[in-house]
């Protein structure tokens, strides 16, 4: 934006090649509270969803399903969710975020019902002019929203199940 | 007065429900609700110590008073991520 | 892990089924001086590449050629490597990540020659059991890189061009 | 003793090459082979002062050795990432 208010010659080169550099403004914050996979596509759609011309650093959080816990073996994982309170806080998170790193964009997904072990059940990016941004404010929203989004897990073991915190 | 009461998770699963209407007196505070459900169910009653409370999804503190047609969701512990 | 120790009882369960836990042991590095493009598929697969059935937090960094720098419209942009000591440097960040994250993988890969504007020149993946360990690794990796292997940047404007820090 | 020199980026398009065998006195240090360049290249000589050094591929600091055969790089200020 420093050059916008330079003089600018007359010129005969393409007006898009004088343009000053893409404004900062990210696009909307992304919300989502999905039962269909969060597969590479899926992650992938997301980060280009965010990304502007201006974003340099894009840190992108994928939440597996792992096949242990405190020391069990996990067989699968169900999420539940109270899905409008959900998108609230997750709201509320990307509002925070916007307020904090302005120049920043997020998407924040997260996947409901039943889940296999190694597939992604909550993705998070952050995309902001620079990396140490990207980094703060992928960190903050993952944390908030594993602190504050109604969201619930199920944990099915060899000879039981579980609703389980964290 | 009457509340919609939403279940999710270890709440649904003990209620057996996923809703139910709750008659409350007027003014009443979702620790009165709170009280009047785990009488009501036991099956609840060891789970609702541990739940948050959100009114109109948002959430709010014990002494915050309901009113007529107040959607009240407790909130076990979180699990998303 | 702990449930090795347990008595296991004779059971009609099948093998795989009784199995502990999928060991901690993460897959080797992966470090990558390249002139080809990291996109989507090339990241992908780097991320599969670390991901064991243990990871549960998967943190990816990707550096994208940004349209200006320090007030410049910046059309393109050239890296250049000394590439057997970057490869060494990095080798050097991925045995310290193993020593302080001994559960986690990292994928690294920069790309040199000359890049687009929103191309991608440098990933950085951490998966580990947890995400705080995934973010602090994938940080201290990308942070490490930029303080210590020798890479370089030129940038190209309108009228111009420039070896940078940074 | 000889040492091979290589050139990455600016000190590159300075020098106008990508490497050069430089003769050195046996045991001159990686200052004594700065200085000798910048006097030899003075299109070097605004630029290694900003500049770290490797011998053989690790970091090496002003006062280190060099040796028959080493590979010797001066590395100016970083732009990776």
């Amino acid at each position: 934006m420093a050059d916008k208010t330079k003089t600018r010659k007359a010129s005969s080169r393409p007006t898009a090649a004088a343009a000053p550099p893409t404004p900062a403004t990210p696009p909307a914050s992304i919300i989502r509270i999905t039962r269909e996979p969060l597969d590479s596509d899926a992650i992938r759609a997301l980060e280009q969803a965010v990304t502007t011309a201006g974003a340099g650093g894009i840190v992108t959080f994928a939440g597996v399903v792992r096949d242990n816990a405190r020391g069990k073996r996990v067989r699968s994982l169900e999420y539940d969710a109270y899905p409008e309170m959900a998108e609230s806080e997750m709201a509320r998170i990307a509002a925070e975020v916007a307020r904090r790193w302005p120049e920043g964009a997020l998407a924040m997904a997260h996947r409901i019902g039943p889940l296999a072990i190694g597939e992604c059940s909550v993705v998070v990016v952050a995309a902001c002019p620079h990396r140490a941004e990207a980094f703060e404010a992928c960190r903050y929203a993952i944390d908030t929203l594993k602190a504050s989004v109604p969201i619930w897990k199920k944990e099915f073991y060899e000879d039981g199940e579980e609703w389980v915190e964290g | 007065m009457q509340v919609r009461i939403r279940y999710y998770a270890a709440l649904r699963e003990a209620a057996g429900a996923t809703e139910e209407a709750l008659d409350l007196p007027d003014g009443a505070t979702v620790a009165q609700a709170r009280a009047l459900l785990a009488e009501r169910q036991p099956a609840l009653a060891a789970l609702l110590p541990a739940c948050a409370a959100a009114i109109n999804r948002g959430y709010a503190p014990a002494d915050a008073p309901l009113s007529e047609g107040a959607e009240l969701v407790f909130i076990p512990p979180l699990g998303g991520g």
